[in-house]
């Protein structure tokens, strides 16, 4: 419950008394026992439902096959998502084709979703100059490195899509850690001044790298803070794909109502390490921790059960998943080892539509002629 | 009858024109709206236009220059204007690691047509941190162009130039030149090409390289020289400052042998060090002295009371033209 | 009153649905009629409540003469504060010496009634280089023109307070307008997370320049952003010096108790145009608004009313005391006026503790030896 | 026997020191705590000092930049990691519009001793913005000074030299090199002089410049032309960057009238371009041939897949030396 006291007689009154930030407090539709504890609102089909679990699979093989693909030299230093299937996937699965999706790195899981090709996610990951392009027709942004400044972008593209009375949302995905920076601040501002369809998709993971959120904030949530700038916000299990899709469907009827921006944090957890040069053990008590998230409140798990109860899903049909996931990530995996590699050239390439001077003279610094070339052939 | 206007008159023709002429321009700023900004360079135009083409931000340049990169992404074409420029630094982040390499990172496939106006330099007896010359900071940033025009002919014509640009453009308005002096300007849209630089006036004794409000300094230095030593300068404004106009700046030095570099920016990695370069690289053998540098000097701006003896004066330049001239 | 529904069955809990932003439910302790309304709880004493009036009337004068200099041409463009002189001097007032003042540059009522001298801000607005310099003793930091930027200094000089047990808080004055950058977030954050004893002290006095607040967010307050941090906020009646006094001694103390940061939101109003350079009639209706204003809520005119009432004020007490700050503000023109002028040669000091070669090279090309020097005397 | 270190070793042992000997030195950082650091430079000083002198922050660079302002004027001495170059860009303000200028404003009044160090440049296959120098943006701003290391021995007398300084430092740490290669380090305190190059190899022919990374590549060139050309290499580390050791780089060009900088950030606006102007100023009858640039090129540093191509590289100094060498 949240409670502020306000008198007339001690001049403080926004100090908060109490604020509910258990686990049992989040909302939540599918437990992690896999029972239905909430409403769907007649909202959510079989078909949906299935397809959830299936992305959840895929994208949690691609995760694993990613950081063998790094310890073997295949792929750069990458940045794993798994515990977060639910989170991405449902939040991705929510979207339409015209709206505007900003990932982080850690992101890739809703980027797939979304559309974009797992061979680009590995080309990205290989520090391919191609990596960061989006479908046709599709809008994924680039990963976004640095911290928080997509969700500003993702202010704009909204905006734009209201001027031009397109019906589309920008979701920006950002971390617990990423609360921290002022663009957070200037993006939710921003978004309430001019009511855009922004969702600003907070992935609470409990750490920013090594740093728990006690340390980052002496606020308990992330929720909270849409109050300071008199949006909607939600806290929410983010390990509970329906939970994530409803709120994700009733947060864009309400921006592509005209209703403005929501800010919702999606409580979950990654189980590994922030990214492949990362040692959380160093930090937290990894195997525990890791633990209590994987066995207590798993979004694949839970969602098998409650579809196995349905008899919706079995044995057979698991077997099957797995083994068309694998094959669709091996494919894409050749797809990507078998891409032209990045020619230094390339580097020269899209700095502006025309290439300035300097480019196309320090190209030929770099593409040095034959040493042959004064001989005839 | 031939029209004049002050510069700040003429940048306010070319965003009303460009407002008129296309309907992806929009403008953002603080106090731009009904207040028409701190120099009136947009005055009238909300008026105009309406509230959703020029729209008055909240006080936050990340999330004004950052949510211009989405408007720009998604078919508008934002014209932003920074109240000074030192107040650009905020923004900073978004400039030099978005703005600067949204085509580069999407292999063209998203980029960011946007123009940010900033009234820039010293002069106006402006409190701190109202007076910078920082251009380098924006000169540095492959993927960005950097424009500062020292006329109001120039203005409009870079101005619309600018706002028909592909790429990111840092458009730097000298805050001493905006009402000083009246110019004519055409009624119509016309366009100064971005990229290039204007030899204002010939001469075969030595070549003088200026822009934004230096560029008067450096013309009155010229034009008493050779009233009293009866040298022949060359004075090119630059107008362009990234990508540098490497042709003309060459092709003047070979013919005069000699150059003086003018900016208020601070000396050291200020653009003159470029040019020198530039000159180094490719026309060395033609030089008869070493080129001479006369900037700010390498301390901030300092408060206004003094700030007239940070700036290049009409004076120094002149010693710095004789040293060069009697190498 | 503030609410917040939080239901199970709607995903969205943290919308608001009403909040009472009257004036009505400012934090009040003496009413624009003069009348107590509120519990001076045993703290105010009459001396000091005769020094506030004067305190209001000297700044008042000060601001005005200021004006009137800058007309003249003996000043730069100056920002003036009339009608904020009680939330500056009541907030100032309840400072102590060793206390850190984080001014703007229309904070100078505080800094004066804080200690600075009113030559050194004349001295400030002619553009003189040693117009910022503190008294000594005091830490009167130089006004901050890049917006809330100073907001993140007085977390770190606080930060330091407490790590050296120093009893001294640190104060930020900043505006509604500032309110919005990414500094206000990150100090408000950072604050909370150290727990510093930092009082944030914002002029919400409607406008930033031309914008008014319900253009700058779609908050309607900015003490309710304190909840985003978990610190304690308060939204205060800043045209009532007993209010804002009392408000200050509380959030001291608790920051000297090591309960960390508070954030105080007083309500005011600048009559008078943004700086010199400013014409508010472009933006607002400046005669009504600043009538209204200047008449309703007038904060040396309730003070005066109640000083009177109590029978601690009146008409030869009024003129005297007009005439003895006229006297001293004009003493602090003629000291500033009298003040050697910044020489060209001090823009050349204190860049760093040792000049750089640049720096001694280039003040020889400013300071040319005089043409004369070959020649022997 | 001598006690070898990687540069990272000697780092931590500077702040390990300093930590001892000055109980006004504070740490702070993202994830420096616990963690040691991304790149483990704080390894166990947490355990060592406690979390009050080795301080995790919430991540926020303004925030963190801001506050450590506000800790240097009041008593402290802040070591401020940041976690890499181009996430320095939120508290860019802060830099130049603050630390820079505090003891400028107060006459000397307050002052702001502090030390931002950041992992800089690229070559270790980093995700984007992991690579970037951009020394050039610090080294324009009169107030700061600018320090890259390019061994073990330098990295820990600089950095103890930055942390007893009045003044604010840049202090950038070729990532490259953290682990690159071990160097006898003394165990005790000691410093190298900030504003000081250093000639780590004398010659008469040509003078290479260079810094941080860039530094071996330079050696290399130098090594391999000798030995295939017989032309004599003077290799310069500049090691602090601003202000640039004149003296040094004057020396050498007067006595071997030739000269290459060899430096990773874009070529435009690049320190190359001010070391080229001060041998402009001081030393261009004495040169023999323009001065060359080896740089990074003008455009953004590309994904890691092609960054060893936007580097600077042994062939490509060699090809510049001889190119100036046959001039
Ligand atoms: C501006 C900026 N500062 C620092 C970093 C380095 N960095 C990369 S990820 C990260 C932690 C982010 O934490 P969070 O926002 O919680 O996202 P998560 O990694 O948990 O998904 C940091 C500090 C960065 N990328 N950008
Ligand atoms: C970073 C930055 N952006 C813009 C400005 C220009 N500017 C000066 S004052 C001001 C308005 C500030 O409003 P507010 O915070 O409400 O304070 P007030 O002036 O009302 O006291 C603006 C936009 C600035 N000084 N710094
Ligand atoms: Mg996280
Ligand atoms: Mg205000």
């Amino acid at each position: 419950m949240i409670r502020f006291t306000l008198t007339k007689d001690t001049t403080v009154f926004f100090i908060e008394k109490e604020r509910d930030v258990s686990m049992s407090s989040l909302y939540q539709v599918l437990s992690p026992a896999g029972e239905l504890v909430g409403d769907l609102k007649g909202q959510l089909d079989e078909v949906t439902m299935i397809k959830m679990y299936e992305n959840m699979v895929l994208v949690r093989q691609f995760d694993r096959k990613s950081i063998n693909l790094q310890r073997q030299g295949r792929m750069g230093t990458y940045a794993p998502f798994e515990g977060q299937e639910a989170s991405q996937v449902g939040s991705a699965m929510a979207l339409t084709p015209g709206d505007w999706l900003f990932p982080t790195y850690r992101d890739h899981a809703a980027a797939i979703v979304h559309g974009q090709s797992m061979a680009r996610v590995f080309l990205y990951w290989m520090g391919h100059m191609e990596g960061s392009i989006s479908p046709k027709h599709l809008n994924i942004m680039p990963p976004c490195v640095p911290i928080a400044t997509q969700m500003v972008h993702a202010v704009g593209t909204a905006w734009a899509s209201k001027l031009q009375n397109e019906k589309h949302v920008s979701i920006a995905y950002f971390g617990d850690g990423a609360s921290s920076e002022g663009d957070f601040h200037e993006a939710l501002n921003f978004a309430g001044v001019f009511q855009t369809p922004t969702i600003f998709f907070c992935q609470n993971n409990g750490f920013a790298i090594s740093i728990p959120f006690s340390q980052q904030s002496a606020s308990k949530t992330i929720a909270q803070r849409s109050a300071a700038y008199d949006i909607p916000g939600v806290r929410i299990d983010g390990n509970d794909i329906f939970a994530v899709w409803l709120t994700m469907k009733e947060a864009m009827q309400r921006a592509l109502d005209g209703k403005g921006p929501t800010l919702i944090e999606a409580v979950t957890f990654r189980y590994g390490a922030h990214t492949t040069a990362d040692d959380p053990k160093k930090y937290r008590d990894q195997e525990s921790l890791s633990e209590e998230w994987r066995k207590e409140r798993d979004p694949l798990q839970r969602l098998r059960v409650f579809l196995e109860n349905q008899g919706l899903w079995n044995e057979t049909k698991e077997a099957e998943l797995n083994a068309r996931v694998n094959e669709q990530i091996d494919a894409a995996l050749v797809d990507a080892e078998s891409y032209p590699k990045s020619k230094p050239e390339d580097m020269f390439k899209h700095v502006y539509a025309e290439p300035s001077w300097m480019a196309t003279e320090q190209e030929s610094e770099l593409v040095k002629p034959s040493k042959q070339e004064g001989i005839p052939a | 009858m031939k029209r004049k206007l002050t510069m700040i008159q003429a940048i306010t023709e070319a965003m009303d024109q460009k407002l008129a002429d296309d309907s992806r321009i929009m403008l953002l700023g603080e106090d731009i709206g009904v207040n028409g900004g701190v120099f009136r360079a947009t005055e009238d135009l909300i008026h105009k236009y309406g509230p959703d083409r020029v729209v008055d931000t909240p006080l936050a340049e990340a999330g004004i220059i950052g949510s211009a990169i989405g408007l720009a992404m998604n078919g508008k074409i934002p014209v932003v204007e920074i109240q000074f420029l030192a107040f650009i630094y905020p923004g900073f982040e978004q400039i030099v690691s978005h703005a600067a390499r949204m085509r580069y990172r999407t292999r063209g496939q998203y980029h960011v047509p946007m123009v940010i106006r900033t009234p820039y330099g010293a002069g106006i007896r402006g409190p701190e941190l109202h007076s910078e010359s920082v251009e380098t900071f924006f000169a540095h940033v492959p993927g960005l162009k950097v424009v500062a025009p020292s006329t109001p002919y120039d203005a409009k014509g870079l101005l619309i130039a600018a706002m028909e640009d592909p790429d990111p453009i840092i458009f730097l308005e000298p805050t001493k030149l905006y009402r000083a002096f009246k110019q004519e300007v055409p009624e119509e849209m016309y366009r100064v090409p971005i990229g290039k630089a204007k030899v204002v006036q010939e001469g075969s004794d030595i070549s003088i390289f200026a822009w934004g409000a230096m560029l008067r300094v450096a013309e009155d230095a010229a034009k008493q020289i050779e009233r009293e030593n009866g040298l022949s300068c060359e004075v090119i404004d630059l107008r362009t400052l990234y990508p540098l106009d490497r042709d003309t700046i060459i092709a003047s030095v070979k013919k005069t042998g000699r150059a003086v570099v003018v900016h208020e920016a601070h000396k050291t990695a200020g653009l003159g060090a470029e040019i020198i370069s530039i000159i180094n690289d490719e026309a060395l053998i033609y030089m008869k002295a070493p080129v001479k540098r006369i900037t700010g000097f390498d301390v901030p701006v300092p408060q206004f009371s003094i700030e007239d003896d940070y700036l290049p004066t009409a004076e120094r330049v002149k010693d710095g033209i004789m040293e060069t001239a009697t190498f």
